[in-house]
This record gives structure tokens, sequence and C-alpha cells, in this order.
């Protein structure tokens, strides 16, 4: 057993346990943090297959932004694990049952239909080579579209994001910068013109 | 030339139009002097078509005015054909329809419809020389709607009351019933002939005498014989032959004028013209003559009882006329066509005239139309009496009067006819002449003789019609009297239609009566020697002792042929079977299938009930959707797994 | 495990010491079959519901990156790359369903939420 | 020049485009929106005339081609053109667009842009269904045209307007969407849209009679044939005048055109084999239907099934020819049919619009459709009266009138193929008489009935204009059919000799 498939058992022992601990402990803050473990798991997995550009966007992005935001929730909402865990053993066997069938399935499926055409092994990559340019050098052009599209996604995933936890509290006060901007003299005050004496009557 | 008939058809129309929808221009008299001048224009230009044909000896005129339209392989076009025949008939219906407009100035002054009435008749007189100068089927067709549709109208003139309007729907449903096998006749000719020429299809009549159509499987139709008789089908509506003579009593409601010239004296003889006009296509066919023959025999004789028993003075007349073109239907039977149209002359003359008494009558009696209200009105209205009389005698065939001649003839043609029927129509016609003196003599002495019968307002009203009614009682009485007597040896024996009507020689049975024929008056001398002359006669002198002489033996009468009394008060039931089985059934027939047909059956099983289906089998699979998110992620991950599953085992 | 489908004759020697795409696969069907009986046995917390979709995901990537690998095309890497996109904005937007929804109904217990129901 | 002006895409777009603007012009100024309207209803009528004038009657070619890519990537283009058989149908939907607006003038109080506005873009697409000569175009056009009509029975209708929209939308869009699937596996044999295409295109019995059943699905509910027919007294009833009388005289005559665009030409050998079927289905739409008029209460759905029995002469016209040419060997019976067919349509438009818009006339008044209500109209209405009896004579197929030349002409073709045809629709001239008059004798003539008779009111100038365009229009026709005969003969001619060489 050379290096790299001890790195590559080890990792995906862990990664597998992980995940598998994910989906089992009671305490959703113990899944978030079982679920960082995966991921790191597998960010060293895709180091193992040369897409460190990835591997790192992996572990930057997903547990650096996504998952802490899933520990964010979590901890912001006062949750009843109790009530949520109600039933849970009883649908372990189905559960159980399901992952298998697809698991033989897809072993099925890789055994006996799959074959990848001779000579498709990774290439030797040169020396200078990089994965982030290599990336970049396909995503800013052939990818272009798809990713202008991705962007605007993710746009419209931050407004709606925003949009549905907005929440206008009518007892806060804030200012309307455009209607300080907008104000004219005369809404604010009005000259009077009166005599300076009253006669008395 | 051609102007001249174009000029003959179209004034009518003219006067129609103007009278009808710019009468709020021209007014109540406006009206009728657009109407009657366009008639009497279409009179003077008639008498001098008839002129320039029989004096002139011009060659009959076959030509068409444009062309209708042209559709496979057929020229659809409207022409006139003016030939003897036409030309006598145009004359007949202008002169008629000129009296009936001048009569009508008198009889209808002061009713609401007048300027609408005038419209009518003049609409009326354009339709029935549209008719009768027609070159082609379709013309034919056209006319024959036509005068159909302002039959109905005038029928229904006076349409707040509930009889008239039901009359007018009657006459046009039953005309449509014969306009049905009318169309299946044209429709025939122009199949087999490919034209709907006159000209043509008569010259290739003999070509299709001998094909044959198979209708029902197994049985083989001379084409001819099915043609004529789908074409006299027909005639047998609107000339009002048995079993279609149903709507002609019941026509009765329109206006006086009317039934004079409409129901009388012009449209009810166009199914007599059509069969004469149609001869070289009938002579082919000796089925369907006899077919003619026998039920124009039947007509002539069962229609004339039931005028007997009538109470209504203008029914009597009504069902006189269902007997007289009996006659002359039995007489297209016997291919004494030209008998046949002598008589339709002769009756358009007496026969009007007999109506516009009739109406006469009833404008005296402030319309009431009851005959046993009558009686004694003689010394009231000479003038009515005078020539009610005249038409009277004309109608039961006294010679000299212009009845005798025609009828005569059509006896003894009938009764030389070799037709199978011949001996059943000749007893018929010859019965029928006993009847018809019957009931002419019970209504005349009804009305103009015997005890007063009517109430003291009515009486005291009583007075002799103004002139513009007796006039014209008067230009009809003439020819009523004499027309017979000048027209019979050129009409029936003088080759007077010359190609207009063919007759196939074996058939040829005025020759025959014509070689027993020496000149009118002898006619007249030897009826004498005539069963039918003792039989009229004897009819009146009946008539004579039972309603003048002896009143009381009329219910001693009535008593003792009771059964016979009751057959014809209910007319044979067939207005009661067309009512209760043919009305009522088709009704019922509609409401079934609406009912079940269409409410029940598509629309509440197919249409509502694939809806209702599809409701119900959402309503029960809309319970997959329990809205729990986990059982829509099952079913996916399930969905899934049976995906996989399938591409693995395959 | 599977290796008599593998490269086949032309690996020679180094085929023992290489780890082949097939590993990469079975762990991936192992990764994805796990998230798939989250789903079921945790069908009351939509928290862990998204995680579970989140490891599926995860699944599918690492797939992706293998055959990447494997082929020699940067299409795969690229797609994950698009994948990490569009499960962010998904968790995203599912977190923040999960914060209204929670505000709306002081729980999150999946068995209340039925108003899709037909 | 005259040839260069596209005078189709013109007829098409005017009305369009006037009836957005009539929109836009909103509800505020009712009538600024009418005067629009009529003025593009009249502009449009304006250029549908030089198709007629500038008909080549000499040819069966297509005329007034508009050829322009549309979806190059499928082959589908914005091809428009006539013959002899469309053509007719164009001026006849122009013609009653105009009365319509004009009648819509004081019934119409709610919503008056949007009604005149939908009545404008339903006539151009109308128009369009008539000139497309491209399978999809043809498609778009077919299925917009239910938009419109939906909205005016849903909107401007009876109290039971929604069940007959629903009713009305689902039997048609159910036909159209078989057809729809027909015209893409045409598509698939042929790899072109053009229906002059389809037309040409070989195909076996087996796919022509699945192509033909598609078709006639489409096309029979919108005709309506017997037993699709439920739909048209449902919605006729529950339609305002105007809706009325465009369902009645022009979307009816779509199906028909139909069968004689597509079903004919492009499967004539299933057309051949299931003609029976066809024609058995007229003659009880002739037998049945009439009867069924017979015991309507309601004047509308009396009309309503009086429609349904006119066009089943206009679809056993259309398919007898295969039985004629059969019996006689010869083209002229089966032209003489298809014409009838033809002139039965046009002419169907014009009496069965007249007799919508005669109900109309009354209901304005009374707001009652049963003819129970109704008894000696012709008291307080005399003019009104006038016309309706007219329009009640040529209903019943009077010579003189139009609807005499097409039945008359469709008798005499089909005793050609069995006289038993020919009897069977004979009757109709009894029984088309009979429920025709009965209503007419009870509604019109007879004493006042009630005092709400009493107070009626006769015809107003508008009405009478109306009426008595299409008095003239229906006299016209059946005075003198040949104008119209000419124009379609080249085109039926060739259809027929196209349909009776066997495609297999």
């Amino acid at each position: 057993m050379g290096f790299e498939q001890f790195i590559f058992y080890v990792f995906a022992a862990l990664l597998v346990f992980a995940a598998l601990r994910v989906v089992t402990v009671r305490n959703p803050v113990h899944a978030v943090l079982f679920l960082v473990l995966a991921f790191f798991s597998s960010a060293a997995l895709w180091l193992l297959l040369e897409a460190e550009f990835l591997a790192l966007v992996l572990v930057l992005v997903y547990v650096g932004a996504v998952m802490v935001l899933f520990l964010f929730v979590i901890m912001m909402l006062d949750i009843d694990i109790a009530v949520l865990r109600e039933g849970f053993t009883r649908y372990v066997p189905v559960g159980v049952f399901v992952g298998l069938a697809i698991v033989v399935e897809m072993a099925l499926v890789l055994i006996r239909y799959f074959a990848l055409p001779a000579g498709a092994a990774p290439k030797q990559l040169p020396a200078d080579y990089s994965n982030t340019r290599m990336l970049g050098d396909v995503l800013y052009t052939h990818y272009v579209y798809s990713f202008e599209i991705a962007a605007a996604i993710l746009l419209v995933a931050i407004i709606a994001a925003i949009v549905l936890t907005l929440r206008r509290r009518p007892d806060t006060k804030h200012q309307d910068p455009a209607r300080q901007v907008r104000v004219r003299r005369r809404d604010r005050i009005r000259i009077v013109k009166m005599d300076a004496e009253k006669k008395t009557p | 030339m051609e102007n001249i008939y174009l000029a003959i058809v179209l004034a009518p129309l003219a006067g129609a139009v103007i009278a009808g929808l710019f009468g709020r221009w021209v007014g109540r008299s406006g009206a009728h002097w657009v109407a009657t001048l366009s008639v009497a224009v279409s009179f003077l230009l008639s008498l001098l078509v008839l002129k320039h044909v029989l004096f002139d000896g011009a060659p009959p005129f076959d030509g068409s005015i444009y062309t209708w339209m042209v559709a496979g392989g057929i020229h659809f076009e409207i022409g006139f054909l003016v030939d003897r025949l036409t030309a006598l008939m145009i004359t007949v219906v202008t002169f008629v329809s000129l009296a009936v407009h001048i009569y009508t100035i008198g009889y209808l002054r002061g009713d609401p419809g007048y300027k609408r009435f005038f419209s009518y008749i003049a609409l009326f007189t354009f339709a029935m020389l549209m008719l009768v100068m027609a070159n082609n089927f379709l013309q034919l067709f056209f006319g024959w709607e036509g005068v159909g549709l302002v039959s109905y109208l005038l029928i229904g003139f006076w349409y707040e009351r509930e009889s008239a309007n039901f009359a007018a729907l009657k006459a046009f449903l039953v005309n449509r019933v014969g306009d049905f096998a009318f169309v299946l006749g044209i429709a025939l000719v122009v199949m087999y002939f490919n034209t709907l020429n006159y000209e043509s299809v008569f010259r290739a009549a003999p070509l299709v005498a001998d094909l044959s159509i198979h209708v029902i499987p197994g049985t083989s139709w001379s084409v001819v014989t099915l043609i004529c008789l789908l074409l006299f089908v027909g005639a047998t509506a609107k000339s009002a032959q048995i079993p279609l003579h149903v709507w002609l009593p019941d026509s009765m409601e329109g206006p006086t004028p009317i039934s004079a010239l409409i129901h009388a004296a012009t449209m009810v003889t166009a199914g007599i013209f059509m069969v004469a006009r149609l001869s070289p296509l009938f002579e082919h066919s000796a089925t369907a003559l006899n077919v003619v023959l026998v039920l124009g025999g039947a007509t002539a004789f069962f229609m004339g009882l039931v005028g007997i028993v009538q109470t209504d003075i203008k029914r009597v007349i009504a069902y006189s006329t269902i007997s007289q073109l009996g006659y002359m239907t039995a007489a297209l039977g016997a291919s004494a066509y030209a008998a046949a149209i002598f008589h339709l002359m002769t009756h358009a003359f007496f026969k009007a005239l007999l109506f516009l008494g009739a109406g006469s009558v009833i404008i005296a009696m402030h319309h009431d139309q009851d005959m046993r209200n009558m009686g004694g009105l003689r010394k009231y209205m000479p003038i009515t009496y005078i020539t009610f009389l005249i038409g009277a005698l004309a109608l039961c065939g006294i010679p000299p009067f212009a009845g005798f001649f025609s009828k005569d003839s059509i006896i003894a043609a009938v009764q030389a006819s070799q037709l199978p029927g011949a001996e059943f129509a000749y007893y018929c016609v010859l019965g029928g002449v006993f009847v018809t003196a019957l009931y002419t003599f019970r209504m005349f002495f009804l009305v103009f003789h015997g005890k007063e019968r009517m109430d003291e307002p009515t009486r005291k009203h009583l007075r002799e019609s103004p002139a513009v009614i007796t006039i014209p009682l008067i230009m009809l009485a003439i020819p009523s009297a004499l027309v017979g007597w000048f027209t019979i040896k050129p009409i029936l024996f003088g080759n007077y239609f010359g190609n207009s009507i063919q007759v196939l020689p074996a058939h040829d049975v005025l020759a025959k009566v014509g070689r027993e024929f020496h000149g009118a008056g002898a006619m007249a001398g030897d009826s004498i020697h005539t069963p039918a002359f003792w039989l009229a006669v004897g009819g009146i002198f009946l008539m004579w002792v039972v309603y003048w002489l002896r009143p009381a033996l009329a219910g001693v009468l009535r008593r003792a042929l009771a059964p016979l009394y009751y057959v014809l008060e209910h007319k044979y039931w067939f207005d009661d079977f067309n009512e209760k089985v043919v009305a009522a059934g088709g009704r019922g027939v509609g409401r079934a299938l609406w009912r079940i047909g269409d409410v029940r059956l598509i629309d509440g099983l197919m249409v509502n009930g694939s809806a209702w289906l599809v409701g119900r089998w959402a309503s029960v699979s809309r319970r997959i959707q329990t809205g729990f998110l986990y059982h829509y992620a099952f079913t996916m991950l399930v969905g899934l797994l049976l995906l996989l599953s399938w591409f693995v085992i395959r | 495990m599977g290796r008599r489908v593998g490269y086949g004759a032309g690996g020679g020697g180094r085929v023992s010491l290489m780890i082949t795409l097939q590993e990469y696969l079975v762990l991936g069907a192992v990764l994805f079959c796990i998230g798939v009986a989250g789903i079921f046995i945790n069908r009351k917390n939509v928290i862990v519901l998204l995680m579970s979709i989140e490891l599926m995901l995860l699944a599918a990537n690492m797939n992706f990156i293998a055959f990447s690998h494997f082929l020699g095309n940067a299409a795969g890497q690229i797609f994950v790359l698009f994948i990490l996109t569009v499960a962010a904005a998904e968790s995203a937007i599912g977190l923040a369903i999960l914060v209204v929804l929670f505000r709306n109904r002081r729980s999150i217990n999946v068995e209340d939420i039925d108003s899709l129901k037909g | 020049m005259f040839y260069h002006i596209p005078w189709l895409s013109l007829a098409i777009w005017t009305p369009i485009v006037g009836g957005v603007l009539v929109l836009l012009s909103g509800d505020k100024a009712p009538d600024g929106a009418r005067r629009i309207a009529v003025l593009f209803a009249l502009v449009t009528f304006l250029l549908t005339l030089p198709l007629y004038i500038g008909f080549d009657v000499t040819t069966a070619q297509m005329q007034f081609r508009e050829h322009l890519p549309w979806i190059p990537a499928f082959n589908i283009y914005y091809s428009l053109g006539v013959d002899g058989i469309s053509m007719p149908l164009i001026l006849l939907t122009s013609f009653m667009t105009v009365l319509v607006v004009i009648v819509g003038w004081v019934s119409i109080q709610k919503r008056v842009a949007q009604y005149m506005a939908a009545f404008l873009i339903m006539e151009g697409v109308i128009i369009g269904v008539f000139s497309a000569l491209d399978a999809i175009l043809f498609y778009v056009f077919w299925e917009s045209m239910l938009i419109p009509m939906f909205l005016i029975i849903g909107i401007w209708g009876g109290p039971r307007r929604v069940y007959a929209t629903i009713k009305f939308f689902l039997y048609t869009f159910l036909g159209s969407v078989l057809m729809l699937v027909a015209l893409i596996y045409l598509h698939f044999r042929s790899g072109s849209f053009s229906i002059l295409d389809f037309q040409t295109l070989k195909l076996t019995m087996n796919e022509q009679l699945l192509i033909f059943i598609a078709f006639l699905l489409a096309f029979a509910v919108k005709v309506p044939m017997w037993p699709v027919h439920t739909w048209l007294p449902d919605a006729h009833v529950e339609a305002p005048t105007g809706g009325s009388v465009i369902l009645a005289a022009i979307m009816l005559k779509i199906g028909a055109y139909g069968f004689l665009r597509f079903s004919l030409p492009i499967t004539p050998d299933a057309s051949h084999r299931l003609a029976w079927l066809m024609i058995a289905l007229s003659l009880v739409a002739v037998v049945y239907i009439s009867l069924v008029a017979m015991v309507q209460k309601d004047m509308k759905k009396l009309i309503a099934y009086s429609s349904i029995a006119h066009m089943g002469f206009v679809t056993l016209a259309f398919f007898i020819p295969f039985a004629i040419y059969a019996s006689t060997k010869s083209l002229n019976g089966a032209v003489l049919a298809v014409e009838g067919g033809i002139v039965q349509m046009v002419s169907h438009g014009f009496i069965s619009g007249a007799l919508f818009l005669s109900v109309g006339v009354l209901y304005e008044r009374m707001h009652s459709r049963a003819i129970a209500d109704y008894g000696g109209v012709v008291n307080r209405m005399p003019v009104f009266a006038a016309l309706a009896v007219f329009f009640a004579m040529a209903n019943s197929g009077l010579p003189g009138t139009s609807g005499f030349v097409g039945e008359f002409m469709i008798i005499l073709a089909s005793v050609r193929a069995d006289i038993w045809y020919a009897v069977l629709l004979a009757t109709a001239l009894v029984t088309g008489a009979a429920y025709t008059l009965w209503m007419v004798k009870r509604v019109i003539f007879g004493a006042v009935a009630n005092e709400r008779v009493d107070a009626l009111q006769d015809l107003d100038g508008r009405e009478f204009l109306v009426l008595g365009l299409l008095a003239v229009a229906v006299l016209a026709l059946g005075v003198w059919p040949a104008p119209l005969i000419d124009v379609t003969h080249m085109s039926v001619q060739n259809l027929l000799s196209h349909i009776m060489i066997s495609k297999l």
C-alpha cells in the first residue's frame, strides 16, 4: 500500500464516519461540526485528486461561510431537540434499507456496466501546472456565460435571503435619507404674518 | 319582346317594393295605386303577349335573362319560356290579380295593414308570374316557394288572430312537405339530365325513360316515374290534393280577396300548371299518370263531400276548390292536359267570383262567416246575388256557363282514358258533379234565400257593397259565364297549345273526345243526354227542396245519414292525424332526443361525466399531497431507487 | 473492488499503487447513500435534512472531481464550482426560510408544516 | 403595384393594432373607444375588398402570397395566401365584424374599450387563420382566436357564463391539441411546416387515419358536428349578442374550413375510408338536431341548434364527393357539393348572424330569451318583425335568399351519391321551416302578450342599418350567387381532383 493509498483510506474512512455521524447525532450543533469534519476530509481527498483550488474553496467558502451560517442559525433558533428526535429509531430501518439498496445498485452499476476507455489514466502533469490557472482559463472563456449566470444566481440568493428574513419593526426608529434630502423649507416651517399687537376688543 | 316579358314580371315586383318598403312615403292611396297600376301594366302587357303568341303566331320564346350561377357543369339560369300555355296563364293570373287588387281597395278599407296587403299581393303576382314564365326548374321552384311565402304571409295577415297564425304555419309546413319531394324530384332531374332547362330535359326525356333506379335495395323503379311522382307530391301540396290538402280549408283565415286570388284562382293551380308544363316528362310514366288520375278523382269526390257539411261560407268554397283541383288533377292523369288547363282557367274566373261574392256577403254581415246566421240576402244585395248565381252555376257545370265545358270535357276525357285507375276516377268525377251541386246550392240557398236568420243590428246594416267590390264581381262574372263557350274549341281541340303540351298518341284521350265534338253549342245541347248534366240538375233540385222548400228536411237527412255525417264532420280525421301524430310526434321525438340524447347522454354522461370523473379522480389523488415535506422527499428518493433499479435490472 | 474492470492490461505494475477511479466512485456512492439515509431517518429535523442534502451534493462533487482527474477534463471541476455556487445559494435560502418559519411558528418541526396539502 | 401591397398582412394586423389602440384608450372615454373601433373595423373591411377585386378566378394557386422567415431553425415561415375557399370567408369575417362593432355601440356599457378590442383582435386573428399557409402560424392563430372569445363570453356573458366559457374552452382546446400533434408529425415526415407541402406529402393508410382522426376532433368540435356539439348551445345562450354573432357566423366556419384545407387534401385516402362516418354524423346533425331545435324554449338555443343542423349540410357536402365520384365517375357532382358547402357557409354566416342579432334586439329590450315571454311583437315593432320574418324565411331555405342556394346545391349533389342521403337532407326543408316559423309564430305574431311587449320600441337607426345590411347581403347572395361561386370554382376543382388521386 503506497502512501497515497494510505492517505486516501484514512481520509475516506474519516469522511464516511463523519457523514454517518452527521445523520445520527442528536444535537444539531454536533451534526454541523461533523459536517465540517466531512468537508475537511473531502478537501483532503480532492487535494489527492489534484484539484487544489476546489479543495481550498471548499474549506474556505463552505466551511468558512456556509457551515458557519448553519451553526449561526442553529444557535440562534431555540430548537427543541427532543421533539425533533422523536421517531428516530422508527425510521432507521427504512433509511438503512433504502441507503443500502442504493449502495448495492450503484455497486452493480460499477461492477457490471462501468468501464473507462482504455488509457484514461490521469495525465502526468507538468511541473508548472497550476490548477487555479487552468480553471480560470476555462472558466472565463468557455464557461463565461454560465459563470455570469452563477453569479446572478448567487446575487438572487443573497437578495432572497435578505428579503425573506427582513422584518420591519414598527417600534424601531430609523432615518430615511431620501426623505431627508428631498425635504423643502415649506414642509418644515410656515411663516405666518400676524399683527404685532392684538387689539383689545 | 324580351323587355316586355321582363316588364310583366318586374312591374308587380316594383309595385310590391314601393308599397311595402316605401309605404310611409306613398301613403295608403299611393300604395294601392302603385300596386294596382303595376298589376294593370302587367295585365295589359300580358294581353299583348297573348295576342303576339296567339294571333301573330309568334314562335315560343325561350331565353335566359341572367346566369344565376354555374356549378358542377350545370348552368343555373333565370329565364323565360313564353309559349301559348304561358301566355294563357299570365293573362289569367294578371287578370284575376287585377280584379282582386281593385276589390281589395274596398274590402280592406280602414284595415291597418292596408299597404302591407297591397305589397303582398303585388309580390304574389310577381312570384306567380315567375313560376309560370319559368323556363327551368330552378325558377319554377323559386316561384313555387315564393307564392308559398306570400300565401303564408297573407293567411297570417291578421296576425293578432291565433287561428290565422296557426293556419299560416300549417299552410307553409304542409307545402314544405310537398317541396321536400319536389326538391328531390328536381335533384333527380339534374342528376339524370344534367340540366335544369325544360327544353333540354324534354328533349332528353325519351332517352331517360328506360333507365331505372334502385331506391330500396331489390326494387327497381323507372327513373321517370320516380321523378314524376316526387314532383307530383309537390303538386299535391300546392294544389291541395289528398293527403296534403289539409292546409287549404284553414287558409280561409286570410282575407277573402286572398282566398280568391291565391287559394282559388292562381297559386293552388300552380301544381296543375306544373304537371301540364312537364307533360313531356309525365307522358313517359304511365304509373305516375295513374297515380295522378286516381288521386285526382278521389280528391274530387271525397273532398267535395266534406264541403256539404261545412257551415263557414268560405270553407265550403275552399272544399269546393279542393274538389275542383281534383278534377284538374284527374284530367292531368288522363293526359288531358289541355282540359286541365281549360278547367283551371274557367275555375279561376268562377271561383274567384264566388270568393269575392262571398267576401261581399261577409262585409255585409260584418265579418260573420257562418251561413247559419245568413239567409234571404237576395233582396239586400242583388248584384252580389246575380254574380254569385252565375258563379254557382258555372261551378256546377250547368250549360252554357264556363264550368260546364271544362268539367264535361274532363269527365269525357277520364272516361276515355285507358289507364287502370280510369274507371275508379270516372265514377269519382261523375259522383263529384252531384256532390258539387249539393254543396254549391246548399250554400247558395242558405245564404241568399230562406229565412233571415241574422240578428237585428246586422240586418239593419245589410246593403249592397260599393262599386270597387261589385265591379270586380261583374268583371269576373262575364268570363265565368262566357269564356267556356268561346274558348273550348281552340283550347281543347284546336291544338291551341301546340308543342307546349305533349301527349303520346297512346294517351291522347282528347283526340278521342274531340271526334265527338261538334262545336260549343252542340255540346251544350247534347249535354242533356249525359249523366253529368242530370246529376248536377238533380243535386240542385234536391237542395232546392231541402233548403228552400222544406228546411225541416235538413235535420231529418242529417239524422238519417248520421255515420256519414260523423265522418265528414271530422274531415276523415286528416287534421287529427296530423296534429296528434305528426306534429305531436315530431315534437315528442325532438323532446326525447333533446332530453335523453343531448342533455342526459352527451352532456350528462360524456361531457359533464368526464368532468365529474376528473374531479373524482383529483379529489382522491389529492390525498397524496399530504403537505409534509418528507413525504415528498421520500417519494423522490423511492422514485430514484426505482429508476435506478430499472436501469440496473434491465 | 472492481479492479478487473479498471484499466485493463495497459496499467502494468503501477496499477496496484494507484488509487483507482472506482475507489472514489464507491466513496461517492457511500456518501450519497448516507445522505439518502439521513433524509429518511431525520424526517422531522429540517436542518439535518439540509445537511443531508449537502452530503449528497458533496458525493456528487466527489464523483465529478474524480472523473475530471482521471479523464483529464477540466469540465468536471468547473461543474463542481457551479454546484458549490448553487449549493451555497440553496442553503442560504433554505436557512432563511427556516428562520422565517421559526419566527412564525416557533418551531421547525416538519410535521407542523402541511399547508401544501391538497 | 397593387399586388405588391401586403393586403393580407394589412387585413390581419390593422384590426389587431386597432384593438390594442382601443384597449389603450381605456374605459374612461367609451365613445372614443367606440369610434376608434368602428373606424378600424371599417378600414379592415375596406382592406379586405382588394382581395376580391384583385382575385384571379382563373387559377387555383394561392394568391396574395407573403412569405417571410419566422423561425428558420424549424422551417417555420410567416406564410400567407388565399384561394377561392378562404377568400370569401375573410370577407365574411371583416364584414360581420363591422356589424358586430356597431351593434355593441349601446348594448355594451361595461368595459367598452375591452369589448371592442376583443372583437377587433379576434377579427385579425380569424383572418389570420383563414390566410395562414404555414401550419404553425395557423395553429398560433387558431388557438389565439379562443382567447378573445373566452373573454367575451366570460366577461359580458349571461348568468351561467362561467360554465359556458369553461365548456367552450375545454371542448375546443381538447380537439386542437391533437391537431398540434398531427401537425408536428407531418413536419417530422415532410421537414416543412408548409400546409401546401403537407398536401403533397405521401402518407400510408395508417398514418392518414391517425392524422385524420386528430384533425377530425379539432374541426368537428369547431363545426360542431354531432355528438360534440353540446358546447354550442350553452356558449350561445350565455354569450353577448356580438359574441354569438361572431361565434355562429365565423367561428363555426373555421372548423369546416379546416376540413377543406387540412383533412381532405392531406389525408384523402383516410377521408375516403371514413367518409361514411362523416356523412352519417352530418345526417344525424341534420335530422336529429332539427328535431331537437323544434322543442327549445330559449330563442338563442333554438338558433344555436339550427346552426348545428345547417352546418351538417356543410360537412356532408365536404365528404360526399367520394361517394358521388364513385357512382357517377365525374367530378361535376362533387364540385356542386363542395361549392354548395362553401355557399352554405357564407350564407349561414349572414343568416345566423342576423338571427342572433334579432334575438339580441329583443333581449336588449326585454332581458329575456324565453320564447314564452314574447308574443305579438309585430304589433309594436313592425319593422323589426318584417326583417325577422325575412331572416326566418332565409333560415328555412326560401329560394331567393342565400339560405336556399347552398342547401339546394347540396341536395342536388347528394342525390347522385344515394337518393336516401338527399331524402334525409331534404327533411330539413320541413323541419327547418317548422322550428323557425313556429318560433316566429310564438314570438312575433299573435296579440300583444304582456305589458312588457306592449312597451317595446321599434328598431333604432343603428339596429336597422345592421339588420338591413344583412338582409341585403342575404338577398343578393340568394338572387345572384354567381359572384361567389365563380371565385371558388377553380380552387374547388383543384382540390377535388387532388383528393380523388390516392396518396398511397
